[in-house]
């Protein structure tokens, strides 16, 4: 102890000495921070060379020019034109859209699965709420892939032939190949069915605001969903079949070796959808049961007995307190089975990954480029993902004292 | 039911606005959590519940709105009995006010929403009539200014108090209470007994759960004590207190009273 | 396109800064012979799986008429046909495996092209193996020509000229197809037996080999037409001529010792041979092997442990292997094939 | 009224055998239904299974046409056949004992440190993490101390499996304790580039990182300097382990109250020694549940390595069913199924033993 520390009395007060900049924290964390950058600069630089150097010694092409080139190879499935004419740019788009079908049809499915399963699990018959424990910690312990090569391998691979295809009602097919679905053909006038479609559509919303204005000043309820479904449904089927049933249908039929005509759906994109739909489902189904188990008891209580029947229960207090706690895990779901459609590679389905980080790669042979507008690819449904979830979260946070 | 018949099952069953509890018993499991419970609430009566924890008063009063089900006896509430009838249940539900210890607010919805829910959704009354009640009910319970807030921006005691007036808004005839005060502060628990105390003076056929003695004593008809799932002693307040017969209640208010 | 080139050039422009500020661009190549030589072991890319030409047994040998290309390099660089590390690559990383320098070689049935040999830094030192691409259906399709194919469904590995020899072909004779794209080969052997394609397109050999994979070899044909020339051959990184000229005149030795008529089992008694042809290629006279950087007794070692180019062929592919390949364009010149190798003077 | 009536029995139709039916399986007519439903459904699928797993099934047999009879279902002789290869890949048959040498070493060390009742942890995990390591390479690559060198390109199966899995999620703790920490930090620059990382890692997919590891990372290095295909794909799941661990991690760590920080700044600690003797340690223990959920997800995942051409259980269990002569209609599902159970059970009972300690560290709230 120095001696100004047992000094009696309240002596003039000295300002403190400024420490030395050694010792001031912002001082070190500005250090730090300046060592991590030139760390990160110079790691990437020295990446950056070798590429340069290993790209250049070899005479190995890089850039982006190949974007513009002829591809030369065919896509068994586009949602655009692509023919082996097409450019690599073109290929990268062909692949894009087969991943986002894919994204859009599991997330559907495993949707409603995972919800009719999460729901189950709580159910009180327990043997129904066993059977989809059992689903759950089936499905979710095993990997992936191995359930892709088994739906694919396993299953489809036991379909028959296109010679012996098993007919399915309404003119559909199924075989190897995949699954043939009858293509409706509009004829003249089918046009105004779509227009009495689409006015159903509007007097549905129509509909719904008036009975709801209606039931905010008196209170009387309407049965909407009965009303909007015959709108939707019943008024276009009346201008159907009033002006002749305007449709034909383009019935699969066997020519040559294939079953020609109709949507055919092929076995890839069957395998992929069932397995990634059947596979997300059992983690949707966990997120549910948690979201619904998480809103306390005494909430379907107090709705009880308030005179509220179950079913207003759920539609009016539970559920929309559920889903609070089920979106935010729900969406990160939702992309785990958009980047594990890329697992589409190894079960032959051209989705971007096999398409694009796949045949371009190996017909350009430009590692590089491929794989960082691969990444790049990803990155952004990620942040699109993530941006509609901090939204969501913000919209939907339950205001605390 | 048609009110006329509604009225004869209440002659029949001799408890007319009122609750009838004649021979119940629940399990749990093979716990036995209610035995032979008798008991006849008239219209406007008003009834306090006491006994230690694990006695059975939570549940007995959850039996008489269905939130639990009884295996054996007969509940008769408003002259109706409660049996696996879904009708019977809601209709039971929209007569019977409850009040929870945990408050059980819809933290999704403002204040306001919370009173309108059930009036709009069970009692089909339009926007602007449930509001105006909710909010002659807020102005009952003295917190008019909080209607547009959420249940997380309020204290607890405003909370139960929220709670109490959207049990009132569906009109009920009689008013479970269950433990309304034990999860408050005590400078909140006053705030809340006062209402319940005002909600007393006006009428209202009430069953409550509490420990609160004070509220017993200066409200309560009759109060009844329960120890392992028996109503061990009924009495007036007066004579409770002053003069219990059983050593269990003997025991009990000892404790309760010189803590 | 805006995007294409924006990122073209922000690519050069990284790329200019690095190599600019790091003073150099490019560094004279290694000397890939003097690395083998130190490590003491070769290696050599290789098929993951693909019978005749790189297997592995149950028990982890590989065998194959590349695997033995390997063997014969290491075995004329190091003395010793052992010194051989195998590495597995997929279609896919064959290249960049090559590229940087993980493999010293790469024996993977690869085809000669030349968008391979100016864009991806390779050299192909020859071709040990001529082939072209077939088509291989079900007999009981009834088809004997792929005229007849309009319509069918192929399967066909990704990343391969086969994928867009399959394009050219179908286009050009005005047929429809859907081709049905695999990572690997073993995914198409099953889809192809599941029924999941009309038609398996690969390189003839490799048709003939995958073949005899299958439940019953009988009930599948390979068509006739051959639809694409493929040139199979070892490649090696640009940019290092000796190591260039060591691999190709392996090549080239193997194939002389046929012709000349040095078999494993007689090349110890052919070192006393008076053919001056003969007594070069085994190191006897002039120093051959000097001149590329190899003992003298380089071709001598690559004959003895492995054997010539007819050996390896029928060992593996020909006659003496379940696949039984014809040798057919892949004989000497002198039998009418194209196998010729310039002469070791 | 002083005495208490008897506990009577509850009336028969609520307990035992009947109570039981009653209330879980036929408590309304709409659970009736689904009962049956369920019942219908447990039938069928115990019926196929049993028929194709048991009854049908081949037992002996030396080759795919033992199991080509009609209605045949599994063809168990394969995996008999296989399974060795199944288990070490093309590692060399008498040099096996090295393996099963790891795992006994793993065994050792694993077991104490997953049950929280017996002492000396600190012990125990130094083992873990110092000792182990460098004594299944040593034994697994070889090269040293008179074992032959086994090159990575003849590993295989399970072997593969746990060591892509194990290697990648301990490769990953270090790296993924920083970002955490990093992510939390108030320096800006250094939360930046550990957010960066963390989203970056987590938004792609992994097949993507195994193709960069496969096809991109070898031109990163520099002239003549290469790593093996194996090692190289254990560095990119490493990295991509790193991201999902650190947001594993830095939940643990908001959940250490402030006044632990408080206190060790008050106890005049170093920013190191706080987080190593304070915070850490209670972080991590919060979430092992936590790392044990990353680790069963990353198991399963390394099934994507079969991609890039390293043969894992189930790569090497693909790869056997194209042998010719064990072609049989049934193969192909005998070895899914096969591959399925043994990852079932790990991952089945890794996620057990998470629950396990998710309860135990509830109940040690409780007191």
């Amino acid at each position: 102890m120095t001696a100004t520390t047992n000094r009696q009395g309240p002596g003039p007060l000295v300002p403190p000495a400024k420490p030395s900049l050694l010792y001031r924290p912002e001082f070190r964390q500005a250090v730090y921070q300046i060592l991590l950058v030139v760390g990160l600069v110079a790691g990437f630089w020295a990446i950056a060379h070798n590429v340069s150097e290993n790209l250049a010694r070899q005479n190995i092409a890089s850039g982006f020019g190949f974007w513009n080139r002829t591809s030369g190879f065919d896509i068994s499935q586009s949602l655009i034109t692509y023919n082996n004419q097409s450019t690599y740019g073109q290929a990268f788009w062909a692949g894009l859209f087969n991943t986002l079908l894919v994204a859009a049809l599991g997330v559907v499915f495993a949707t409603l699965l995972g919800f009719i399963i999460g729901i189950g699990r709580l159910s009180s018959n327990w043997l129904i709420a066993r059977l989809c424990g059992a689903y759950v910690e089936t499905l979710r312990n095993l990997p992936l892939l191995l359930q892709l090569f088994f739906w694919y391998f396993a299953v489809l691979k036991n379909l028959p032939g296109p010679r012996q295809s098993i007919v399915l009602p309404a003119g559909a097919t199924l075989n190897v190949r995949g699954l043939y679905i009858p293509a409706p053909v509009p004829e003249q006038g089918f046009n105004a069915v779509l227009i009495a479609f689409a006015m159903g559509i509007v007097a549905s919303i129509g509909v719904y605001m008036w009975a709801r204005r209606r039931q905010l000043a008196t209170g009387e309820r309407f049965p909407v969903l009965w009303t909007t479904l015959a709108l939707i449904l019943l008024l276009p089927g009346a201008v159907y079949i009033a002006l002749g049933q305007p449709l034909g249908w383009e019935y699969p039929v066997l020519r040559g070796f294939n079953f020609q005509g109709g949507i055919p759906i092929q076995p890839e994109l069957m395998a992929l959808v069932v397995g990634l739909s059947t596979y997300t489902a059992s983690f949707i189904a966990e997120i549910v049961r948690a979201g619904i188990a998480g809103v306390p008891r005494g909430q379907r209580e107090a709705a009880n007995a308030l005179g509220l029947s179950s079913g207003l229960t759920m539609r009016l207090v539970v559920i929309p307190q559920a889903l609070r706690i089920i979106i935010p895990p729900l969406t990160s779901q939702y992309l785990n089975l958009a980047k594990n459609s890329s697992l589409a590679v190894a079960i032959g389905y051209p989705d971007f990954v096999s398409v694009f980080t796949g045949t371009v790669l190996n017909q350009t042979g430009q590692a590089v480029e491929v794989i960082l507008l691969t990444m790049l690819v990803f990155l952004t449904i990620s942040l699109i993902t993530s941006a509609f979830m901090n939204w969501f979260n913000k919209h939907i946070a339950l205001v605390e004292r | 039911m048609a009110d006329t018949s509604r009225q004869q099952a209440r002659r029949a069953h001799g408890a007319s606005g009122g609750i009838l509890l004649n021979g119940v018993h629940k399990w749990y499991g093979e716990f036995h959590v209610l035995k032979d419970i008798n008991l006849t609430v008239k219209e406007g009566e008003r009834i306090v519940i006491c006994g230690p924890s694990g006695s059975g008063k939570s549940t007995l009063i959850r039996c008489i709105n269905r939130l639990e089900e009884h295996q054996q006896g007969q509940i008769i509430v408003d002259g109706i009995e409660l049996t696996n009838d879904l009708r019977n249940i809601d209709k039971i539900r929209a007569e019977v006010g409850m009040v929870f210890q945990s408050f059980n607010l819809f933290p999704h919805l403002t204040i306001l929403d919370n009173l309108c829910l059930a009036p709009i959704w069970v009692k089909k009354m339009s926007r602007a009539e449930a509001e105006k009640t909710a909010r002659m009910y807020l102005e009952r319970v003295k917190i008019p200014e909080q209607a547009l807030k959420y249940p997380g921006q309020l204290s607890g005691g405003q909370q139960q108090r929220v709670a109490i007036a959207r049990a009132l808004c569906m009109n009920p005839n009689i008013m479970l209470f269950d433990e309304p005060t034990s999860a408050l502060d005590p400078e909140m628990i006053k705030e809340v007994l006062d209402v319940m105390i005002e909600l007393a003076n006006s009428g209202m056929t009430m069953m409550c759960v509490t420990h609160e003695m004070a509220f017993a004593r200066s409200v309560a008809d009759r109060v009844i004590f329960m120890d392992r799932g028996e109503i061990v002693e009924m009495a007036p307040p007066d004579e409770f207190f002053s003069n219990p017969k059983s050593d269990r209640t003997k025991h009990f208010l000892s404790q309760i009273l010189n803590h | 396109m805006e995007k294409g080139n924006f990122m073209k050039r922000a690519t050069k422009l990284f790329a200019t800064a690095a190599a600019v500020a790091l003073g150099t661009a490019g560094m004279a190549s290694a000397q890939t012979l003097d690395k083998v030589k130190k490590q003491g072991t070769l290696s050599c890319g290789v098929n993951v799986g693909l019978a005749g030409f790189s297997a592995p047994d149950d028990k982890g040998n590989w065998t194959g008429l590349d695997v033995d290309y390997c063997r014969a390099i290491a075995a004329a660089v190091l003395g010793d046909a052992t010194k051989v590390r195998f590495v597995p690559t997929t279609a896919k990383e064959r290249f960049t495996a090559l590229q940087s320098g993980e493999i010293d070689v790469l024996n993977r049935n690869t085809t000669w092209t030349l968008g391979r040999d100016s864009s991806l830094g390779l050299s192909f030192v020859g071709t040990n193996y001529y082939d072209g691409q077939g088509l291989m259906v079900k007999k009981s399709l009834g088809v004997k020509s792929a005229t007849e194919l309009g319509g069918a469904t192929v399967c066909v590995q990704t990343g391969t000229t086969t994928e867009l020899n399959l394009a050219d072909y179908f286009r050009l004779n005005k047929l429809e197809y859907k081709p049905v794209v695999f990572e690997k080969a073993d995914e198409i052997l099953q889809a192809y037996q599941a029924g999941r394609c009309d038609v398996y397109t690969t390189d003839a050999s490799g048709l003939y080999a995958q073949r005899l994979q299958m439940q019953q070899p009988d009930e599948h044909i390979v068509l006739p037409e051959i639809i694409s020339k493929e040139p199979l051959g070892p490649s090696v990184r640009q940019g290092d001529s000796q190591w260039f000229t060591i691999v190709r005149w392996v090549h080239f030795a193997l194939l002389n010792a046929e012709e000349a008529g040095i078999t494993k089992a007689n090349v110890d008694q052919m070192t006393n041979s008076t053919n001056p042809d003969i007594r070069r290629i085994l190191g006897k006279e002039g120093e051959f092997g000097k001149g590329i950087g190899l003992s003298a007794d380089w071709a001598y070692q690559a004959i003895k442990q492995v054997g010539n180019y007819g050996e390896i062929f029928e060992k593996n592919v020909g006659s003496g292997s379940r696949i039984n390949i014809a040798r057919g364009q892949n004989s000497l010149w002198t039998k009418g094939g194209l196998q010729y190798a310039p002469p070791i003077r | 009224m002083t005495s208490t009536t008897a506990d009577l029995r509850p009336p028969r139709s609520e307990v035992g055998v009947v109570g039981w039916l009653r209330k879980n399986l036929f408590s309304s007519p709409m659970n009736a239904i689904l009962t049956v439903i369920g019942i219908w459904i447990i039938w069928t699928v115990v019926n196929a299974v049993a028929h194709w797993a048991f009854a049908n099934a081949t037992w002996d047999g030396t080759s795919g046409k033992d199991c080509t009879w009609p209605g045949a279902g599994a063809c168990w002789p394969f995996i008999k056949a296989k399974f060795s290869q199944f288990m070490y890949g093309r590692y060399p048959e008498p040099q096996r004992w090295r393996v099963d040498l790891t795992y006994v070493l793993a065994i050792i060390g694993l077991v104490p440190l997953m049950i929280p009742r017996i002492p000396g942890k600190l012990f125990n995990t130094i083992y873990m993490l110092v000792f182990f390591p460098i004594a299944a390479f040593l034994l697994l690559v070889g090269g040293y101390f008179g074992l032959p060198y086994v090159p990575t390109e003849l590993w295989g199966g399970l072997l593969v499996t746990l060591v892509v899995a194990s290697v990648g999620i301990a490769g990953a703790f270090p790296l993924g304790i920083l970002l955490a920490l990093g992510r939390r930090s108030r320096m800006p620059i250094v939360r930046w580039v550990s957010v960066g990382f963390i989203e970056i890692v987590r938004g792609v997919p992994l097949i993507t990182v195994l193709f960069m590891a496969s096809v991109m990372l070898p031109l990163f290095l520099p002239e003549g300097m290469t790593i093996d295909k194996l090692m190289r794909a254990l560095i990119m799941v490493a990295l991509f382990s790193a991201a999902y661990l650190a947001e594993v991690i830095r939940g643990g760590l908001q959940a250490i109250p402030r006044g632990q920080f408080e206190a060790a700044d008050a106890l005049g600690l170093t920013y190191a020694q706080k987080m190593g003797l304070i915070v850490l340690p209670q972080a991590l223990k919060l979430v092992i549940p936590g790392i044990v959920n990353t680790f069963i997800g990353l198991f399963k995942d390394t099934s994507l390595v079969l991609i890039i051409g390293i043969f894992d259980l189930l790569g090497i269990v693909q790869l056997n069913q194209t042998d010719a002569n064990w072609f049989s209609p049934s193969t192909g599902m005998t070895g899914y199924v096969f591959a399925g159970l043994v990852f079932w059970i790990f991952c089945f009972g890794m996620s057990r033993y998470s629950l396990f300690i998710e309860r135990r560290l509830a109940e040690s709230d409780k007191r």
